[in-house]
Order: structure tokens, then sequence, then C-alpha cells
């Protein structure tokens, strides 16, 4: 459903991403690893129309979409959560949360999707009065990926979903992300806790210095040895 | 880079000379004229770059200082037949007096709030000045009498007023150059990209800024004594002036601010501007100023940093292309790209 | 350098002149208005044949908003131009600093505008000024006030009580300094003084302590926004004066009027001579107007075209008895020059003080807007008709 | 008394017109964080137009409002597109004077197409006044200050509770992650800087019977519009509104009090006394701008 | 003991973010910091670091109390921090960004510079020395920010989860890295989410719940604790 073809991405003059080829099946999760600098948030930055790719192509759903802006990007359902949280700070959760279901797609379903986030992160219906800005770290984290819910996706991007999350929280959101999964929406995770990710994905990819270092299905990367070796630490 | 840098210095020294020498070319008064306001402009601006470029606090009131440098060695001259040269000293302390009281206050302002707070005061200096009748004759304004010599720093000749505004621009210039390189740099610059982050590694941001705030009004205040000497005519309207102000960032900031010789480049190409055009087109009313604005939409768009950093960003490109993109690439580890837009 | 003079094609010589104005910035409206005056004497000198055996003059036309720029253009039109003589300048500001770059340069200053009094007491060689100053300005205020006004109130000048409202920048607070010194001698009253500044978009303060105050005569030295603001929330306010005389700038313009409509009749005005005025007095005014009209196509927009146009014609005047662009010969010439009032298009005499440089025979007249037209009511000579005294209450007028 | 009444009076129906033109430049500074120097040059070419309409077709000033919001809006967006969006990601700095340009370039524009002569316009009713006893009331005035409460009232709604409103907030903040919300930045920003500049078009057409057009102006009210932005608080409409009635009351009374000449130079102090004490404006409507600054 | 906390509290208008929290650190000591998220650990450091005001309660350090003593004073007196939200000196280069932090202990510029070189190869950072800081990724800042703390020489170092970020494997190979600068004697609080870093790293671990301290001990000894378990771990315990 979403598939990218040998693509390039410079910024400036650094190439930051070499023919990059990745493909996700409808209602797949699929991990996209890799150590930091490696390109992950690049790739889904792309995918996102945030950075223009250089050559190659993407395409969701058979169609070309690179060259698109983001928020056409958006209305097609591709909604990503990004890294560093970026909510708006001087705005209450809800608003943010409201702006999640800016896009027409989202607007129709937005009172069954608040009632689901609301439901996954209770502590975000306590504070929903409360500026973002001044939520925790964490807390944020939780309202970032809720907006990004509340967009109802087809296809969800998260950059570093467990960053700075407590374990037990950690725990949570992969729960949250297997029943986000159940209900048919398509995932991709830009993780560093690999096993975690790998255990409830059916592929990965990882990135290396902006290349497809090593990619196949979640178990048999498990047992790779190089990637026990570089991302596991054993 | 060590290189690079006594490279810089010897250019630094050829062009200091090559300065010095201006008045032998035998230019005719308008074009020493020019020069002169060059000169001038890029020692104001320069002084503003202290405050705005490396501290980050972008004023809009520059004026106050200068025109405090103006009314106090006139008034001095004036009332009391004191020389301007003692008139200078006694102005840069007032300065610094005024620029401390100004500064300590504002600099819990950010942003916006800073440069309209500058704005404010600037007002309200001119306006206490316009009404102030027995102290500054008002807006009547004052008008120096002519009398040649260097006790009073009035000249027939344009050389010895080149020489004097060259002299303070170095001065400003080398004030800036030595912060460029020294701790005082590093802490100003630290404050203007976060003041939160600048302090919790021990930075005192009020001292800093006081010191940047003490420095530029001084280096002002001096400009502005010699400017009362060089126009001898000046009133409220004329040296509290917000578009003189304005006049003096823009100067810097297309030059290149928070760089030591952005000022100089910038007045060097926008003081003679304005006189081509004003001259070029005095057909129609207000075509020259047309044009000026519509060149300073472009230059600010099209260069944002500013010259200097532009262009030694093409140096470092140009090298780095040299050294090879591809094997930095290869791997990001060592080295992505370079600086940009660092000022 | 050049003499400020070029030979054109071999034969017809062309002379040279600077023209400094402010024309964009705040002062454009005025400073352009001024420059016609030049403008057209000019033109109209060359279409008789030029000066001194048909050389014709050419204006070296620059635009001088503020002092900076008045000292940048001067040194521009000296050193680069060549030129040997400058005329200008409407305003005292760019006067004072043009005139001094001209004065070191030993090239003449020739003003026909600019009224702060200092601008020819400077002990400057190369200064010379057509027009009245200030200090003339506010001596026919009183003069006025003395000799009309008051028997018109029907009170003993000592009696009658003046209030001044001016703008604060130099040319507002010259004239009311000199008027407040001028009243003070003649004894009279000064019930108020109330600065305010030029740009204030607000003047209800203003109109409600001079209502306060309640004078019999209220001066006004002011530029056009002020003037017409002022006068509006006078109207608003209801503030009613027996006698309101406004002073040069902008209760002398057609856009004054414009602005106001009818709600300016009654008011009086002290300025340069006007274009309702006895023709016999000020030979040359209608042909004035007609090149006025043929050439800008519409009405002068003031009295500073027409001192500048005087003044220009004296200049051409002494350059034709010269025949150089000299400054020394012509400054000669100029202090020779004589002219008795009723022989120039604004009726001014000539008569240069040998010191100072300043025509001492030009002086502002005294008129009135009746029925939307500004007529010249004193002096006698002047004069085409009595000023209409006291002025109508609000709520008399219709 | 009646005198002091008067006062008031005046004070608060010129804080009025301040309100009018400041909130145009509020929605601006506040939302799409530019410093606009050419505001002022804005409300100048909105009185030109409304002029235009007086003259070539005799259509009175209120008539000719909404055209003249119409055009100033399609203004504003070009303005936006053509100047600001290339510069948007540079730094506070090029915006302000990118803008100070364009204001230099409309002032001088407006003097070749015009020169410099003053343009007004007749109605009956401009300088027509409702007389309370001694105090008297003027209409066209009234009527600008009545506009002036329904345009800030609507606004706040608008920012507050519409998702466009909204919108426009958030991308002010983050712009990056706005877009990843499906909001089509470019476009916010566009509306966001027509509506300011529609909404200074509506000033300058009521303003237009009270007062005249030249091109210079802006220079007139434009240091005061920032003076009351930041007075009310940035991004805040009802602020902006406070904080104009308090600049015409202070600006009144100092003139009667202390003196015509000192009145701008009391408010002006009045402003810097606010900005040290109260950085979140004078009545604390513009939280978290002082901390958003204008980086 | 380099560091003493006595009933600290910080109320941000009704909510308690630190509720009276006392404990020491001794010299050389890592001390980890854990908690739930929201529980008030980032505010526990910038309680210490003096970048909010206390709402009660002592903060002893070197036996000089530096309650609501100002930021730049508090380091300039030896307590480093790095900021859990990153804070770049995002325009100017990285080098130029540590080199700040080296001033606070070293006047002059060629010292400062070499200094700061140091601490980034520290920190394996060296290789972005010219890059302008806020092209960093996330990561990269991070050590950014420990890089900066660390040049200005502290004698305590608070680091508010600078491994966030990190997979596994390099969070192997940073480790050792935090051991040197114990040994170096620099005494460390590290908030951390990672128990993996927590348990490898630290000599005594805090918890942190609801502003309040609900366990102090060992490692071993706090990650048994039913209560952390509870509110933080989550039953099956995710480390080895
Ligand atoms: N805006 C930018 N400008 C220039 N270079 C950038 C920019 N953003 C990222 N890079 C560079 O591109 C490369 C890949 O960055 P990216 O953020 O995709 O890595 P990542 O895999 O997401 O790492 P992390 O796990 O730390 O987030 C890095 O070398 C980074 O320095
Ligand atoms: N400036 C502030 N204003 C209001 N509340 C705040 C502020 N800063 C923090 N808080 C609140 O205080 C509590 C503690 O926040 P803190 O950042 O210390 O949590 P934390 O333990 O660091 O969480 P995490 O592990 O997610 O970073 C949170 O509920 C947060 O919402
Ligand atoms: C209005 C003019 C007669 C006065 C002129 N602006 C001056 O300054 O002299
Ligand atoms: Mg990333
Ligand atoms: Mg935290």
């Amino acid at each position: 459903m979403l598939k990218l073809e040998d693509i390039n991405l410079f910024y400036g003059e650094v190439q930051a991403l070499w023919n990059i080829s990745l493909e996700v099946q409808e209602g797949e999760t699929v991990a996209l690893l890799g150590a930091n600098a490696a390109g992950k948030s690049t790739t889904i930055n792309a995918i996102s129309g945030l950075e223009k790719i250089t050559s190659g192509r993407i395409l969701y759903q058979g169609e070309e979409i690179h060259g698109k802006d983001p928020h056409e990007i958006v209305e097609l359902g591709i909604v990503q959560v990004p890294e560093g949280r970026k909510l708006f700070s001087f705005m209450t959760i809800e608003e943010n949360l409201e702006l999640g279901a800016y896009s027409h797609r989202a607007r129709k379903d937005f009172k069954k999707n608040l009632e689901m986030v609301y439901e996954l992160f209770p502590v975000l219906q306590e504070r929903r009065k409360q500026q973002a800005g001044s939520m925790s770290g964490g807390q944020q984290q939780m309202c970032a990926i809720a907006r990004g819910l509340m967009g109802s996706p087809k296809v969800l991007m998260i950059d570093e979903l467990s960053l700075g999350l407590a374990p037990i929280i950690v725990k949570k959101l992969f729960d949250v992300i297997k029943e986000i999964r159940q209900s048919g929406i398509t995932v991709l995770l830009v993780e560093q806790n690999v096993n975690h990710s790998l255990a409830i994905s059916d592929k990965g990819y990882v990135l290396e210095n902006g290349r497809v270092a090593l990619s196949g299905n979640a178990s048999d990367l498990l047992a790779d040895p190089y990637l026990k070796r570089a991302y596991l630490g054993m | 880079m060590n290189r690079l840098l006594t490279k810089g210095n010897i250019l630094l020294i050829l062009g200091v000379l090559f300065l010095f020498m201006v008045p032998q070319f035998g230019l005719n008064k308008f074009y020493m004229h020019i020069v002169i306001l060059i000169l001038f402009y890029a020692a104001v601006s320069g002084s503003w770059n202290i405050l705005a470029g490396y501290a980050g606090q972008l004023s809009l009131g520059h004026a106050i200082f200068f025109g405090l440098g103006a009314y106090t060695s006139t008034l001095l001259l004036m009332k009391s037949g004191i020389s301007p040269w003692i008139g200078m000293l006694v102005a840069v302390g007032l300065c610094l007096l005024v620029g401390a009281l100004i500064g300590y206050p504002c600099f819990r302002l950010k942003g916006p709030f800073f440069t309209l707070a500058t704005l404010a005061f600037s007002e309200v200096i001119r306006l206490v000045a316009s009404f102030w009748k027995e102290l500054t004759n008002g807006a009547v304004g004052l008008n120096i009498p002519f009398q040649p010599g260097w006790s009073t720093m009035m000249f027939r000749s344009k050389e010895p007023y080149f020489y004097i505004a060259l002299v303070i621009l170095l001065l400003v210039i080398a004030i800036t150059y030595w912060i460029d390189r020294s701790k005082m740099g590093s802490y100003l610059v630290a404050i203007r990209e976060d003041e939160e982050a600048a302090e919790s590694l021990g930075i005192p941001i009020s001292r800093y800024k006081m010191y940047a705030v003490l420095i530029s009004s001084g280096l002002a205040g001096m400009t502005g004594v010699f400017y009362a000497q060089y126009i001898l005519f000046i009133d409220p309207e004329a040296v509290f002036n917000i578009n003189f102000s304005v006049q003096v960032a823009l100067i810097s900031i297309i030059g290149g601010m928070g760089t030591v010789l952005g000022p100089l480049i910038g007045a060097v190409l926008m003081i003679p501007l304005n006189e081509i055009l004003r001259s070029a087109f005095s057909g129609l009313n207000g075509l020259n100023f047309f044009i000026y604005g519509f060149v300073l939409i472009l230059v600010v768009s099209l260069i944002p940093n500013g010259i200097l950093p532009t262009v030694r960003n093409w140096l470092k490109k140009a090298t780095a292309k040299k050294k090879g993109t591809r094997q930095v690439v290869a791997n990001p580890r060592n080295g992505g790209e370079q600086v940009d837009s660092a000022n | 350098g050049s003499t400020g003079t070029r030979g054109e094609g071999g034969k017809k010589e062309t002379l040279q002149i600077g023209a400094l104005y402010p024309l964009s910035g705040a002062a454009a409206l005025l400073g352009d208005e001024s420059f016609r005056g030049a403008e057209l004497a000019v033109k109209l000198r060359n279409k008789n044949g030029g000066v001194a055996g048909g050389k014709h003059v050419e204006l070296v036309k620059t635009d001088a908003p503020d002092a900076n720029a008045a000292q940048a253009e001067a040194n521009r039109l000296i050193t680069q131009k060549g030129l040997h003589l400058i005329l200008g300048s409407y305003s005292s500001a760019i006067s004072f600093a043009a005139s001094e770059v001209a004065e070191r340069n030993g090239v003449l200053y020739w003003e026909m505008g600019a009224i702060s009094d200092p601008i020819t007491e400077r002990g400057y060689k190369y200064v010379i000024r057509t027009n009245p100053p200030a200090s003339e300005f506010a001596k026919v205020e009183i003069q006025y006030i003395k000799e009309v006004v008051a028997p018109k109130l029907g009170k003993s000048p000592t009696d009658v009580r003046i209030g001044i409202v001016h703008e604060d920048s130099l040319y507002g607070t010259t004239v009311a300094e000199f008027i407040t010194k001028m009243a003070k001698e003649e004894k009279m009253q000064i019930a108020t003084t109330q600065p305010y500044n030029m740009k204030s978009v607000d003047l209800s303060s203003v109109v409600l302590n001079v209502k306060q105050a309640k004078p019999d005569v209220l001066i006004a030295v002011s530029y056009l926004n002020d003037a017409i603001l002022f006068w509006r929330q006078a109207k608003e306010l209801g503030l009613d004066v027996p006698v309101f005389i406004g002073t040069g700038g902008g209760h002398t313009m057609s856009d004054f009027q414009k602005a106001l409509g009818k709600d300016v009749n009654g008011i009086i005005d002290v300025d340069f001579p006007q274009y309702e005025i006895n023709k016999s007095y000020t030979p040359g005014l209608e042909e004035f107007l007609k090149l006025y009209k043929e050439t800008y196509n519409e009405e002068p927009r003031s009295g500073h075209s027409l001192a500048n146009f005087m003044g220009t014609n004296v200049l051409l005047e002494v350059i034709d008895k010269v025949g150089t662009i000299d400054p020394d010969k012509i400054k000669q010439a100029a202090l020779e020059y004589k002219l008795e009032p009723g022989k120039s298009a604004t009726g001014w005499g000539v008569d240069f003080d040998q010191a100072k440089g300043q025509n001492k025979l030009g002086q502002p007249y005294v008129h009135q807007w009746i029925d939307g037209k500004l007529v010249t009511v004193w002096p006698k000579g002047a004069a085409v008709q009595e000023a209409q005294l006291p002025m109508p209450k609000w709520s008399e007028r219709k | 008394m009646a005198q002091l009444m008067q006062i008031i009076i005046s004070g608060i129906l010129v804080g009025g017109i301040y309100a009018l033109i400041s909130m145009g430049l509020n929605l601006i500074l506040g939302v799409v964080r530019i410093i606009n120097f050419a505001h002022g040059e804005f409300l100048m070419i909105s009185m030109y137009i409304s002029f235009l309409f007086f003259v070539t077709w005799g259509l009175d000033p209120y008539l000719s409002a909404p055209i003249v919001v119409l055009l100033l809006f399609i203004f504003g967006c070009f303005v936006q597109r053509i100047i600001i969006q290339p510069i948007l990601e540079t730094s506070a700095t090029v915006k302000i004077f990118a803008t100070l340009g364009l204001s230099i370039m409309l002032q001088n524009l407006a003097l070749m197409i015009w020169n410099a002569d003053y343009r007004t316009v007749h109605t009956a009713y401009q300088t027509s006044v409702i007389r309370l006893g001694e105090v008297a009331i003027s209409v066209p005035r009234l009527i600008a200050f009545a506009v002036a409460i329904l345009i800030a009232v609507a606004l706040f709604l608008f920012l507050q509770n519409t998702l466009m409103g909204k919108a426009i907030r958030a991308v002010a903040m983050e712009r990056r992650a706005a877009s990843l919300m499906g909001i089509h930045v470019k476009k916010i920003y566009l509306i966001a800087f027509g509506i300011g500049s529609a909404l200074v078009g509506l000033a300058g057409s009521l303003l237009m019977p009270i007062y005249y057009v030249f091109p210079t102006v802006g220079t007139l009210f434009v240091l005061t519009a920032f003076v009351v932005v930041v007075l009310g608080g940035m991004g805040s409409m009802l602020g902006a509104f406070l904080g104009g009635i308090l600049i015409g009351l202070v600006e009144a009374l100092a003139g009667v009090w202390i003196s015509p000449g000192l009145k701008e130079a009391v408010y002006f102090v009045i402003f810097i006394l606010v900005l040290l004490f109260r950085p979140s404006g004078l009545f604390s409507l513009g939280k978290g701008s002082e901390e958003v600054g204008l980086k | 003991m380099i560091l003493q906390i006595k009933d600290l509290t910080k109320r941000f208008g009704g909510l308690t973010a630190v509720n009276n929290v006392s404990f020491t650190v001794e010299e050389k000591e890592i001390v980890g910091i854990i908690g739930p998220n929201g529980a008030g650990k980032t505010t526990l450091f910038n309680l210490i670091s003096g970048a909010l005001p206390v709402t009660s309660g002592t903060i002893v350090f070197n036996n000089e109390d530096i309650t609501n003593q100002k930021p730049n004073v508090i380091c300039q007196k030896g307590i480093g921090r790095t900021y859990q939200v990153v804070k770049p000196f995002g325009n100017i280069s990285v080098l130029e960004n540590v080199v700040v932090g080296a001033y606070n202990r070293i006047r002059k510029a060629k010292e400062a510079k070499e200094y700061a070189e140091h601490v980034l190869e520290k920190v394996d950072l060296i290789h972005r020395r010219d890059i302008v800081a806020k092209r960093l990724t996330i990561a990269d800042k991070k050590r950014l920010e420990v890089a900066k703390a660390l040049a200005t020489k502290p004698s305590l170092l608070l680091l508010d989860e600078v491994l966030a970020g990190l997979n596994p494997g390099e969070i192997n190979d940073i480790i050792p890295l935090i051991r040197n600068l114990a040994a170096e004697g620099i005494t460390l609080i590290v908030i951390e989410h990672i128990m993996q870093v927590i348990m490898q790293l630290s000599h005594k671990v805090i918890v942190i719940h609801h502003g309040e301290k609900i366990a102090e001990g060992s490692p071993q000894e706090v990650t048994s604790n039913p209560k952390v378990i509870e509110a933080y771990l989550g039953e099956e315990i995710a480390f080895a």
C-alpha cells in the first residue's frame, strides 16, 4: 500500500538518503530501525512531504505522492507523529487534539476518536485544559500520539515512539500499537527499542548512514547476529 | 583555520592603510563627503551591531545615544565654550549612564518587546528634548557658530573630518574584533541564542547584556559628537530620529549582523546607493525612495544573513567541495555539511 | 572646475542654478509648491529671451527631505555639478544645513521660503533671503491686532486676551516665541499658550484648554494636517473665538479650504501674499497665475509658490545685470538692487540688509477666508476689502 | 466637570480609532508573528481607495467600506504571497526590514501617483455631533468606536472557537507540526495576513470622514498602533481594543493636565512601564506571547 | 556528602510537582532517578539548578545553602545540568556551543577552544564540530547538551534523559563513558527511563511518584519494590 522506490534525498550538499526502497502492506506493522542519524526521521519526513526527495518514487496505493504538500498527504490518511513531540505548547491539550482532527477526512469521526484517545490516555482527559507546554515530557509524548490518532489515519508513522517514557507506559504504548493495528491501521514505527518494536512488527528495515542495511520479517531480524550485536548490545 | 586568520589580519592591515590613503586620491568635496558619511554610518552601525548583532538585543532606539552625544558636546561648546573633544568624553560618560538606566529595565524584555521599548524610549527623549527649551533650545534646534580649528573640531576642508571619522570607525572595529574573539563575544552570542541555556552554563546574563549596552551606547555617543561638529546644526527632529535608528540597523543587517566588518560593508553599499538614486531620479518626486525601498526588500530577502556571512559561506562550501563531499557523505560520522547561517 | 555655465552647441549659453527643496517626506507638499514658483519664474524668463543677452537659465532640481540629505545634496550640487548658486528651500531646518555648506564653499545661497530668523543672523557671507522671517509674521499679527482687531472688538489693545496654539517643531515654536515676546512689549495679555505635536491625531485637549482660557483672539501656528484637525475639533467641541488668526503653513492652503468647506470662512490668515489681492499692487501676478494653471493645470495650492516666484525673479534680474554666475558679484549686485513696494508679483519691495542679506521690504500680509476664497485684507495697499470681524459663533453659522 | 467628561469621552472615542487600526496589526504581529512596519501604509492605501470611490462615483466612505475591505484583503494576500512567504523561514529582523522596505515603497508610490496633496471627502455627518448637555460626541468617531467593539468581539470568538481560528494560532506556534495535522500552512498565512489587512481597510474607510489622506498619513498612526498591540497583549483582540481606549484616554487627559506638547511622551512612558511590569500586556491577555517573542 | 536536599517542595498553582522530597548524594556517587512521566523529576532538576524558584525546602551543595540562587551562580559553584527538551544554541557551530560552556572556568579563548574539542571527543561528537547545532539529530543534540555541561567542569552533573533515543547498542557504547566521568571525580544524578542504564550505572536509585519519593536504595532493592513495580515498571520487569 505504501512503497518507496530507491529514493535519494539531500540536505544542502549532504546526501542523507541513498536509494532507500521499502514497502508496507495494508494492515502491516513495520519497524524502521537504525542508529542515530541513520535517516529514519528523514525517511518518514520524505513520505510526509516535509522533505522533498531528489530522485526515486513514493507510491501510496499505486499513485505517486512525492511532491505533494504535507497537508495533502495527511488528507490521504498518512499521518505522522513527529520526533520530539512538536505540540502546540501554548494551547490546551484539548485544542491540540482538535487540531489533530483538522483534516477533512478526520473531522467526521472526531467524537469517536476523542473518546478512543481519552480511553487510551486518561491523564490527557484530566489535564485537557492544561497548556501542553507545561506538561511533563512523557505526558507530552502521549499527547502527541493521541493527536496523531485523532487524524483517523490509514497509515500511522510514529517517530521515536517510546522516547523518554516510563517502562510501564512504553509497555502500554506497545499494547496501544497492537490495538491500533487490530483496528486495521497500518503502522510504520521508528524505534530505538529494537526488540520491543520487532516483537510487535511483521517486518523491519534497518537503516545505516542513510542506506537500507538490513531488512526482512521481524523474527528473522531478531535472530540476525549482526543486529543482535549492533542493536541489542548482546 | 589559523593560517586563514593571519591572512585575514594582513588583509585588515592593508585595508586600514588603504583607508588612510583615501584623501590622497584627490576626491572632490562631494566624494569626500560621501566617504565621510560611509565611515560615520559604519561607525554608528558598528556600535549598534555590538548590542544587536552579538547580544541579540534588536534596538531601534540607537538614535538616543547618538543624539545625546550630539547635544552634550554642542551645549557644552555653545553654553560654556568647552572644546568638543572634552565634550566627547562627557558625552560618552552620559551615554554610559543613560545606557545603563535604559538597558537595565529593558533586559527582561524579549524579541519585539525589547525593540518596541527602545522605540518608545527614543520617542520620549525626542519629545522631551523638543519640549525642554531652557536646556536644548527646543525644536528650534542649535546652530553651531562656525569657528574653524582643531580645538573646536570644525574645519573648512574635509580631510580632518575624514580622519576623525576614520579613527572612530577603527576604534569601533577594533573593539568589535576583540569582542568577537573573546569570552565576551561567545557569551553574548549564547545569550542571543538561548538565555535560559546560557544562564545554566554560568553566564551572568544581565551583566553581559549591560556590557554590550555600555560599549554600544558609549561608541554611539562619540559618533553623535562628530555628527554635530560636521553638520553644525542639530535639532531633536534630526538627531533623535527613529528613521536614523532604522537606517543604522539596516546597514548592519545588510552587511551582516554579528560580524566584525558587516557594518562597514553595509555602509559602503547603502550610503552611495542613496545618493546615486537621489541624483539619478530627481525627475519624479519619490521615485528615488521607491526604488530604494524595492532594493531593500530584494536584498534582505535574497541574502537574509547579510552579505558577509553569505559570501563566507560560499567560500566554505567551495573549500568543502575540494575536500570532496562524497567521502564526507559516505560516512556522516565525519562532518556533515558546513556551518551556514552562523553569525 | 566649471563656472556653472556651459556652452550648448557653441552658441546659446546656459546658466545653471541649484534648486534644493524637500520634495518627498513630510514637507513634500509645501516644498513642491515652493519649487513650482521658482520653476515658473525661470520658465517665464527663458521664454522672454533669458538673461544677460539671451543666456538661458536652467534649474538643477534636487530633493532634500531632511538636514542630512540637504548637506549631501548641497555638496553634490556644488562639487559634482560645479554650481555657484543654490536657491531654495522652504524648510528652515533644511535651509540651515544647506546654506552652511554653501557658505563654506563660497557658494551663494538664495533663500525664498524658510522663515527662521537665525538663517540670516549667523553673519554668513553668502546667504540672501527675499522672504520675511518669523519675526515679521509675529510683528504683523501683533500690529494687526492692535490697529484693527482691538477696535473692532471695542477693546483697548492691552485688554485683548490672546491665546496661542502652535505645532512644536521649529516653525511653530519660532513664530510663537516672537508673538509672545512682542505681545509682552505691547503689554497685551497672553491668555494661554498650547504647543502640540503636528503628528497628533487628536487635538481635543488643545481645543478644550483654549476653551477654558476664553481668549478674544486665538493665534494658531500650524502646518496642514494639524490646522485641519484643530478646526474640525474646534467645531465639534463648540470652541468659539471672536477672532481666529492662522499663521503661514496650513491655514493658507487650498487643501485647508477643501477639507473644511465653508467652515473656513471668517478665519484670518497671516502669510506670504496670496491671490485675491490688489492686482495693481502686485504686477506680474496675473501672468503667474495664468502660467501656473497652464503648466500644472490646477490652481496654486498656496502663496508659497508666489513668494518663490518673486524671489527668483529678483535673482534673475540681478543675474541679468551681472551676466555670469559669480557668487561675489551677484551678492554685490543684489545688495545694490532696490525695488519699492508694489512693484513685484508679491507686492514686496526689495532692499537687502547690507550686513545680513535679509530683505527688509518683504512682509507677510493679512488675509481672510471669505466665501471660500483667501482674500487679502491688510495692509491697505494690497487689500481688496476689509476683514469681517468678529467671526460668527458656530451656532450662528449657516 | 463637564470639561472632564468631555475629555474622557473624546479620549475614549479616539481610543476606538486606535483600537480599530491596531487589531489588524495585532492579528499579523501576534499570529503571523511579523512586525509589519508597512501597516501605516496599508491604512494610507485604504484611505486613498476610499477617497477614489468618493471622487469618482461619489460613493460615501461607509458605503464603499465593504469594497475597500475586500480590496485590502486581496492586497494583503498579495503582499504575503510575494514578499512575506519567501522570507518566512528567516529571522524576525529580516521580516521587519522587508516590511520596512515595503512601507518606503508604498509611501513614495503614493507620492508619485497623487503627489503630496491632502485629500478629503465631504459628508453631511462628518462634523455632526450628539450633544449631551455640555458634552459633545462626534458621530463618525462614535460609529468607528462601535465598529471597533464589534470587530474585537468577532475576532476574539473567531480565533478562540473556530477550527480555522485555532489553526491560525497553531501555525503561529509550530509550523511544521501544523502541516502534519493537515493544515495548509501557506493558505493559513495568506488568510491571516489578508484578514489583518482587511481590518486596516475597514479602519481606513471609517477614518476617511474624520481625517484626510496624504502619502505619509500612515506614519502618524503606526507607532501608536504598536504601542496599543503590546499594551493589550500580542494576539489578543480584546486586549488591542482595551489598549486602544487606554491610550486614547491617557493622551487626552495628559493633554489637559500636563501639556498637549507632552501627551505622546506620557503614553510612551506608560507603555514602557507596562512593558516592564506586565510584559504579557496590561490585561495579561497576551499570555505566552512574551516567551514566544519573535524568535 | 556533596548534595543534600531537605523537604523540597514545588507547586505550580494547584499542582504540586515536587512534594517535600529529601535525599543526599555522596561524592563520586552515581544516583539514578526514575519515576512515571510527570512525576516531577525534571522539576527537581530545575530546582537544584536554580531554573525554577523553590516553594519550600532547602538545597545544600558542598555545605553551602544554594536554595533559590541564580542558575549562573549555581553553575559557577560546580553544578552542571542538561535539558530534557534540548536547548542548543541553534545558529552557531557545535564547537562554538561547547566553547561557551568552557569559558565558565577558562578565560583564554585558545585554551577554551582546546578544552571544548577535548570534551567533544569524550562524548564522541567531534566529527560534528563545524555543523550548525540546529541541524543535529535529537540524539546528537542530547550529546551536545552533555558536552556543554561537561565543559563547565562541574563537580556535580545532572543528566536528564540524555540517553533517550539511543538504541541498546549505542547505549552500551556510552555507559563506560559515563562511568569514566564518575571515575574522574564528577558526581552524577541521572534521570532515565531506560532501566538497562539505571541498573548498570547507578549506585543508588531514587524513585519519584506524584512528586513524592516513594523509594530509595540499590537498583535491585527498588526494582523489586512492589510500589515501584506497580507505579513504574509494570508487572513483568523489562530488563535483564
Ligand atoms: N534539517 C536538516 N538539515 C541538514 N541535515 C539534516 C537535517 N535533518 C537531519 N539532517 C541530517 O540527516 C541525517 C539523518 O538524520 P535523521 O534525523 O533522519 O536521523 P535519524 O535516523 O532520525 O536519527 P535519530 O534516531 O537521532 O532521530 C543526519 O546526519 C542529520 O544530521
Ligand atoms: N512550568 C510548569 N507549569 C505548570 N506545570 C508544570 C510546569 N512544569 C512542569 N509542570 C507539571 O509538573 C509535573 C512534573 O513535571 P516534570 O517535567 O518534572 O515530570 P518528569 O518527571 O520530568 O516527567 P518525564 O519523565 O515525562 O519528563 C507535570 O505534571 C507537569 O505537567
Ligand atoms: C510653513 C512655512 C512658511 C515655514 C517653513 N516650514 C519653515 O520652516 O520655515
Ligand atoms: Mg529521528
Ligand atoms: Mg522530565
